[in-house]
């Protein structure tokens, strides 16, 4: 079982946690065109590569982020979303 | 009997003598002995018959790794004769026989291999017509395929699992591991040390070596209370970040580690030259372990082949055992002779240099071993021990992301393994001898020692000791076959070089084509071998050509021992006792149980009849208390609500209740409910029971992006909710201890109320699924029986009657209401639904507003409608039945049932969106095909105008 | 919604939803503790309101002491209190609450959402390791700590307290949770037999 | 005997067929490239070559041929989906496995034994329902049938469950069977390359020389190629391939594991698959149950193998024949699955002229060999698309047109 490391609740195996998937571009819903608009809901991050991307951890409903290699798997790091904020 | 005397037979009690039976003869072992070692020491080499050719094997490496010595018990395939224990009355049969193990029909096979090329299958068996494969040939060969037998009425057994955590997990309890263990411990490390066999030592336990080594490790074993050792326990994989399933016995231990130590050892590999497959051929430490853990005598008269150390001590131990060894064929040229040599030629064994075994003959039927040729002659013998070199045990390292080489200059294959937490120790590391290996294992543990952070003196590297080239047994490829590379697969030289002749050059595809090293061993024993002939049939090297992709488990393990022991999830609401108490039919909804009626089943029908009577006439009480419950709180809940649901919230007043419909970011129906505003700061919003779960996490999630002030509580379980529904609930009611006003005036339709009935503290909702005049009570579910027995003494008077899910069902449907994943799919939309009036069109945002107008700009092609059936139609369509338009399917029934209120049948179905006005007739295709005419009308079959339930 | 005369029935009890439902005891003890007293805040001015009643609270996934309650921090603003013995203290603290205008933190009605159960016995450490994945030695798992996590499979917070464990969850979900302890009770003894 | 078996017997030496040539050097320029030699592009090659006359082929393979999922999918062929569109696709899918062997000359053991499905719920009888309504009307051999129905087709199913898990009835879809994987794209690679059809494996795609709306080369590990018409079949690494030409696909990649017990004599006829244990089961006609589920809970491209699951498909596994308990599983492996947002594939033209797609397989790829093979040859050589594959194109994402597949696929591909 792969280790997750939740910020708030330390390392737990991955399956007390559920994906809510990569981080997504925030976009202003009227001034999109439908094209972009439709690209938005059903083109997801897919790259091989690092995405950022969402997690809950389930017993305690905490959402937070993780940074995680597409290819390895491995996880570079784990944060809570207040950072994210702090990046954009 | 071939038994010998103590020292011999470390693991057998020769004081508890075991019966059970083989191929039903009656045999007696020993308690300690394996399936093969009694069979053995009673002179019963032959354990099988082969996979392909059905020709008879028996030993051959006693690890219980190949299928050679996998045998059927009453209940269970395919078990390890070399590993399952004997015990009294155990009946043990052969596998993969037409007939008996002695006279197998299909023993014929061997002399038609010729017409059996390899792959032969792809090429034939498809004739004459187009469907003899299905109908034939396939048949045939699913028949003469497979090994064991399924036994259908197995008794049912436990297994279990738990959880281990240890700093360093130490694989293989050999010279290394040990090493690697104590160390470690020694250090205050929590370690724990598994090896698959029933004692510590690995090859200090049958190999020629010293008792001494093993007694001294075994004592600082014992001195430490932090090293947890598991013998009898196999480590049977290596997944990601260290999580490894230890089997020991019926019980799965999941376990993490910090650091893994991996000594698995090394993998003895067989010669390979014509019929090298009979029984009496066997690796030398098979006839070691034989002799020292079973005290089994291997043989009469033996012939060694020799090519390291290994195979002259077993040679040694041969003689020991008293068995006469009449040569020993050593391959290697030149002239040293080590101490080994010396001593065996002191014993007067024949020794012959620079020769090796070309071929074997065997006894009639090939049952035995008769002799061997070496050097072009025969030598009549019982026993051939193969020590020819070995493989490291590659299968976990590589799982652990090693990468497999092949050094030509000392032609070894090696594993090198990403620096990390996992350390390799001993033979699997490359280790010769038993100093090198302990050593090796104490510096694994200085490895993963100080990545835990413990404070060790980096040992310095020892230089190793020049390695000697290993020698490689020439792949003696015989004109007439039978030179078996993979026992498992009967597959011999040939067959490998005859796929790369068919282009299937890489070694993934010659395993796909031929099926080398697919079987019950997994390339164990041929893999090494497979690479080297490939590599020669298409000119490169063995490097290049490398082995297949090692993939868990590291052997077979049991479905059982995976699967475990499971407790299917049930959840009860608060009045679960007071259902059963009413013969409730219960019926589980997802981990729910609930009632479907009340009363027995025989009555089912009238039973839920009456139950929708009583609603409709009386006063019906149904337990919704397996409805989603989310409390919203904060400054921003209302803002929150107008987010996630179509309608306005923000602004809905203190004490009114809204419908509230979800959609995802597609603009697709995900749920309803409704939300009564306790306060400014505080919804109480319901969700379907089957989608709660989903949308409190889609809620938390949407909150996690929006970080608004709110916070989400899922109410669900603790509290509970009673339907009170029918013209006569407000009378009722109004016969409860009660501080709530019911009256049509204070208490209209869609508003919400807290107070007290009953003395049960509540939250009332003047709702209605049922479209009767209906007050949803929702309180604390530890005061739900008092409530509900509360409200059926006071409704006892006026004919109140629980009623069950089903009565739910068809009241609702006789109202038009939807069931959301019934009446809805993926790709719904409230317009779809006819829910226009549902979506607000002033606010500026809310999930999936602006994928619904654009879906709406693309246009809609269906719609959801009511459909009736005259009265007394003759056949009625099922849900799922297709709306067909111009003989395409438009659309389909979602939901249909016969209405008692209306006398006939209705049905809810998605008709194409030209159809949708009422008085359209559209067609539907009954389940037998035929198709029936049916005019559409609005949702609301009953009681369109509502007013019953607003009275 | 203040509380009523009417009787609290619990999911053990007679009439309760796991009426009839064995509890184990032997090497490996359940028992109930659904009906002691607990009290918990969720939501925002949940933590401000406690601190100015002079309640310390841990930092999160930590248990403190006040007066004779335990103090389980499972989130920044989620805070459950346990009574440890006549509730005299957490009556108070949550009468004092109900009377209190907000910003007060909301209910988070863990008494009747939570089960309170406590498991104990000579093996308990063995059936904790076959219902929990999480390493809960002594060791690596202190006394004042609190994991949110998976026990039986099923989503539950657990903490030592000094018979044994203490585990809370889905309160609907009691019949089974006892039917999983007494399998592993089960398992555990037929492991013992072989080994 | 068949004459086949006798003739091996009675010649020399061993008859070689060199179903595979070796890899040839890599010409300046071909009609068509296409990248994967996976099923679905051998069987586009050969399709091409034998029906559209067009030999300039080459196939393009990075490793070796049919490594990835045609070599990891656990076999299923079926046509029980849910959608008109669906069903009317995978129905010609399954005709062209009944004559395949025939057609390449290479058995590939199509066996059509029947696929049973199981409903654990009353919400999964109701869309087994919709499958079998509709399966009925495009002339399939779908239909639900209920407990005793199931008992009847498999009798060792263990229906004594109550409760959540107890099974409510079945989806029996006898036109359903398994075919051996490599047979079929080894099938197509020997007719392929027969005609002319170049197979290069070890040839990575590394970038494309796109210029206005077309590809004008493909950019390789062993040089440049310059291309008439380009098809993307590429599997799990569809996303990846198309995105190198500039095309982003509504693509997600999820792990999906499979894993095999060892040999046993024949004991299960049908494919069974249980939609709330996300389990199904088959004997191969070597003996050896395959296992398979649902797809990895989080996005990856590792075909690295986990414990969870394998633990998971064995409790469903066992929880359906108890008497597996005792059965040995041999091999665990997993493949990387494409999937689309309504779980079903994008075939057909790309933003690009000359680019075509034959993507997002998800975990249903391998029943689809011969048809999406045949039916993107059609594509290719006509340069249009043909009115079966229209329900499939990308646009569909652009105009809501999804295909409503949620619900079919889960445990059953």
């Amino acid at each position: 079982m792969k280790l997750l490391t939740c910020p708030m609740n330390g390392p737990r195996n991955i399956d007390e946690f559920q994906s809510f998937g990569p981080v997504r571009a925030k976009l202003d819903p009227d001034g999109t065109a439908d094209t972009d608009w439709s690209r938005h809901l059903f083109r997801a991050e897919n790259r091989k590569g690092i995405v950022v991307e969402w997690w809950r951890h389930v017993p305690s409903n905490y959402f937070f982020l993780a940074e995680r290699d597409l290819v390895s798997n491995e996880i570079i790091r784990t944060f809570d979303a207040s950072e994210l904020r702090d990046l954009a | 009997m071939n038994r010998l005397p103590a020292p011999f037979g470390s693991r057998i009690d020769r004081s508890r003598p075991v019966h059970f039976t083989f191929e039903g003869k009656p045999f007696e072992g020993y308690e300690g002995d394996s399936i093969a070692s009694a069979l053995a020491g009673s002179g019963q080499w032959v354990l099988s018959r082969s996979f392909k050719y059905h020709r008879p094997r028996g030993i051959l490496s006693m690890t219980g790794a190949d299928a050679n010595a996998l045998v059927q018990l009453p209940s269970e395939p395919n078990a390890a004769a070399e590993r399952t224990p004997i015990v009294e009355g155990l009946r043990v049969s052969a596998q993969n026989v037409n007939g008996s193990l002695e006279r197998d029909r299909d023993a014929i096979m061997d002399r038609f291999g010729r017409f059996l090329p390899v792959g032969f299958y792809y090429r034939t068996f498809m004739g004459p017509r187009r469907d003899s494969w299905l109908k034939f040939w396939e048949p045939i060969i699913r028949r003469k395929a497979g090994l064991g037998v399924i036994d259908t009425k197995a008794p049912h057994r436990h297994f279990d699992k738990t959880h281990l955590h240890c700093d360093v997990l130490v694989v293989g309890a050999g010279p290394a591991g040990l090493g690697a263990a104590i160390a470690a411990a020694e250090a205050g490390a929590g370690v724990v040390l598994c090896d698959e066999n029933p004692e510590i030592g690995g090859a200090l336990s049958y190999g020629r070596y010293d008792p001494g080594i093993l007694s001294g490790l075994a004592s600082r074993l014992e001195a430490l209370p932090n090293l947890n050792v598991l013998t009898g326990t196999v480590c049977n994989g290596w997944y990601e970040d260290n999580w490894l399933p230890l089997i020991q016995g019926n019980r799965l231990y999941r376990t993490r580690a910090r650091e893994v130590i991996l000594a698995t050892g090394a993998i003895e590999q067989p010669a390979v030259f014509h019929n090298n497959d009979l029984p009496g051929i066997m690796l030398g430490g098979a006839a070691q372990r034989l002799i020292r853990h079973y005290g089994v005598r291997p043989g009469q008269g033996a012939v060694v082949l020799a090519a390291n150390d290994d195979g002259y001590r077993t040679a040694l131990d041969l003689l020991d055992a008293g068995v006469s060894v009449i040569e020993l064929a050593d391959p290697r040229s030149g002239d040293e002779a080590g101490p080994l040599h010396a001593e065996l030629r002191g014993k007067g064994v024949a020794i012959r240099k620079g020769a090796t075994v070309e071929a074997a003959e065997g006894t009639p039927g090939n049952r035995h071993l008769a002799s061997v040729r070496i050097g072009g002659s025969w030598i009549a013998c019982d026993l051939l021990t193969v020590s020819i070199g070995n493989a490291p045990a590659w299968q976990l390292p590589c799982q652990a992301g090693g990468k497999v080489g092949y050094e030509a200059g000392t032609q070894m294959m090696t594993i090198t393994l990403p620096k990390g937490s996992v350390h390799l120790a001993g033979a699997v590391a490359g280790t010769d001898e038993l100093e090198d290996a302990i050593a090796s294992g104490q510096r694994a543990a200085t490895a993963a020692l100080s990545r835990l952070g413990h404070a060790v003196a980096v040992e310095p590297l020892v230089t190793p000791k020049s390695v000697r080239p290993r020698y490689v047994q020439p792949i003696v490829a015989d004109p007439k076959g039978r030179d078996f590379v993979d026992f498992d697969e009967d597959l011999q030289v040939k067959d490998l070089q005859n796929a790369t002749k068919d282009g299937y050059r890489e070694i993934e595809l010659v395993k796909r084509f031929t099926t080398v090293g697919m079987g019950p061993s997994q390339g164990r024993h041929s893999a090494l071998a497979t690479a080297r002939i490939v590599a020669e049939a298409t000119g490169r090297s063995v490097g290049e050509i490398g082995i297949t992709t090692a993939r868990p488990p590291v052997g077979p393990e049991t479905l059982g021992v995976l699967a475990g022991h499971h407790e299917v999830l049930e959840r009860r609401t608060a009045l679960h006792t007071r259902h059963i108490a009413l013969k409730a039919e219960m019926k589980p909804v997802g981990s729910w149980w609930r009632p479907y009626f009340y009363g027995d089943a025989s009555g089912a029908e009238e039973a839920v009849r009456e139950e929708i009577l009583a609603v409709r006439e009386g006063v019906g009480l149904l337990d919704v208390s397996t409805l989603g419950k989310l409390e919203i709180r904060g400054p921003d809940a209302g803002e929150f609500l107008d987010r996630l649901y179509t309608m306005a919230h923000a602004n809905q007043p203190v004490g009114r209740v809204r419908y509230c419909l979800m959609l995802n970011e597609m603009g697709s129906v995900v749920d309803d409910g409704v939300a009564y505003r306790l306060a400014q700061d505080q919804f109480y919003v319901t969700a379907t029971t089957g989608a709660v779960a989903r949308v409190y996490a889609d809620m938390l999630f949407w909150n996690a992006e929006w970080r608004l002030k709110v916070d989400v509580l899922n109410l669900t379980g603790a509290f509970s909710g009673l339907n009170v529904t029918g013209p006569k609930a407000r009378q009722v009611l109004e016969t409860l201890d009660s501080d709530i006003d019911f009256s049509h005036d204070a208490f209209p339709y869609l508003s919400g109320r807290d107070g007290t009935v009953a003395g049960v503290p509540v939250r009332v909702m003047r709702i209605g699924f049922t479209g009767e005049l209906s007050y949803e009570l929702h309180c604390p579910s530890s005061l739900a029986l008092s409530l509900w027995d509360a409200v059926m003494a006071a409704g006892r008077p006026h004919g109140l009657r629980p009623y069950g899910l089903e009565a739910s069902r068809i009241l609702r449907l006789e109202k038009g209401h939807i069931l959301i994943g019934q009446d809805t799919d993926a790709i719904t939309t409230p317009d779809e639904l006819g829910f226009g009036w549902a979506v607000s069109k002033k606010k500026p945002f809310f999930v999936g507003k602006r994928s619904i107008e654009m879906r709406a700009r693309l246009g809609q092609t269906r719609k959801l409608v009511g459909l009736q059936f005259p009265a007394g139609a003759r056949n009625i369509p099922g849900e799922s039945c297709l709306v067909l338009r111009g003989g395409a399917p438009v659309g389909q029934i979602t939901s249909v049932g016969y209405s008692p209120s209306l006398g006939r049948h209705i049905a809810l179905a998605y008709v194409h969106v030209d159809d949708r006005a009422e008085g359209s007739r559209v067609t539907v295709k009954c389940r037998n095909g035929e198709l029936v005419e049916v005019p559409v009308v609005a949702h609301a079959f009953f009681d369109p105008s509502n007013a019953r339930q607003e009275i | 919604m203040a509380a009523g005369t009417a009787t609290r029935i619990y999911p053990f009890m007679p009439g309760g939803a796991a009426d009839g439902t064995k509890l184990v005891s032997g090497a490996i003890v359940l028992s109930d503790l659904t009906s002691q007293p607990r009290f918990g805040l969720k939501g925002g001015g949940s933590a401000a309101w406690l601190a100015a009643q002079g309640i310390p609270l841990p930092a999160v996934n930590r248990i403190g002491d006040h007066r004779g309650m335990r103090i389980l921090r499972l989130g920044n603003e989620d805070v459950l209190l346990l009574a440890e013995d006549d509730a005299k203290t957490l009556a108070e603290v949550k009468a004092a609450w109900n009377a209190a205008a907000a910003p007060k933190g909301y209910s988070s009605w863990r008494e009747e959402g939570w089960a309170w159960m406590q498991l104990s016995g000579p093996r308990l450490a063995e059936a904790m390791s076959s219902l929990c994945a999480l390493d809960l030695r002594p060791q690596k798992f202190g006394a004042d700590d609190i994991a949110q996590t998976r026990v039986g499979h099923i989503e539950a917070v657990t903490f030592r307290s000094p018979a044994g464990f203490d585990i809370l969850f889905d309160i609907t979900a009691s019949a089974y949770f006892a039917r999983v302890v007494a399998a592993v009770a089960g398992h555990t003894d037929q492991h013992r037999g072989h080994s | 005997m068949p004459l086949r078996l006798l003739k091996y017997g009675l010649s020399r030496d061993y008859p070689v067929s060199g179903d595979i040539p070796a890899t040839p050097e890599l010409k300046p320029a071909y009609d068509v490239v296409i990248i994967g030699g996976g099923g679905h592009g051998l069987s586009c090659a050969h399709h091409l070559a034998k029906y559209h006359g067009i030999k300039s082929v080459a196939v393009l393979e990075k490793g070796y041929l049919a490594g990835g999922n045609t070599a990891r999918n656990t076999t299923t062929i079926r046509s029980n989906y849910i959608t008109p569109e669906g069903v009317a696709f995978y129905k010609e899918g399954v005709e062209l496995f009944e004559r395949l062997s025939q057609e390449l000359d290479f058995n590939v053991m199509f066996s059509q034994r029947g696929q049973l499905t199981l409903a654990h719920t009353e919400a999964t009888m109701r869309s087994f329902h919709m499958r079998a309504e509709i399966g009925k009307h495009m002339g399939t051999r779908t239909e639900v049938v209920d407990q005793k129905g199931v008992e009847e087709l498999c009798p060792l199913l263990n229906m004594d469950y109550g409760g959540p898990l107890e099974i409510l009835g079945g989806l029996w879809h006898a036109d359903g069977g398994t075919a051996r994987h490599d047979a079929v794209a080894w099938g197509y690679a020997a007719q392929a390359s027969r005609r002319g059809v170049e197979i290069h494996q070890r040839t990575e795609v590394q970038g494309f020389e796109v210029v206005g709306d077309r590809v004008q080369a493909v950019k390789t590990n062993r040089g440049r190629v310059a291309c008439g018409q380009v098809l993307i079949a590429t599997g799990g690494m569809n996303y990846d391939v198309a995105l190198m030409a500039g095309v982003e696909l509504p693509i997600r990649c999820y792990p999906l594991q499979a894993m095999v017990t060892q040999p046993l004599k024949p004991w299960l006829d049908t494919l069974v698959s249980s939609v709330s244990l996300h389990t199904y089961l088959v004997q191969s006609s070597r003996g050896e149950v395959v296992i398979g589920g649902g797809s990895d809970p989080y996005q990856l491209y590792s075909t690295r193998s986990t414990l969870d699951m394998k633990e998971h498909l064995a409790e469903g596994a066992v929880h359906l024949f108890p008497f597996l308990q005792g059965v040995r599983l041999l091999r665990q492996w997993a493949g990387i699955t494409d999937m689309t947002p309504d779980y079903s594939p994008i075939m057909g033209a790309s933003p690009l002229a000359n680019l075509w797609l034959d993507c997002g397989w998800g975990t249903w790829g391998f029943k689809a060999t011969p048809v999406a093979g045949k039916r993107m040859a059609q594509t290719i050589a006509d340069g249009r698309v043909p009115d079966i594959l229209k329900p499939f194109a990308l646009e569909r994402f652009e105009t809501f047109q999804l295909l409503n597949e949620m619900g079919a696929t889960a445990a059953s591909h």
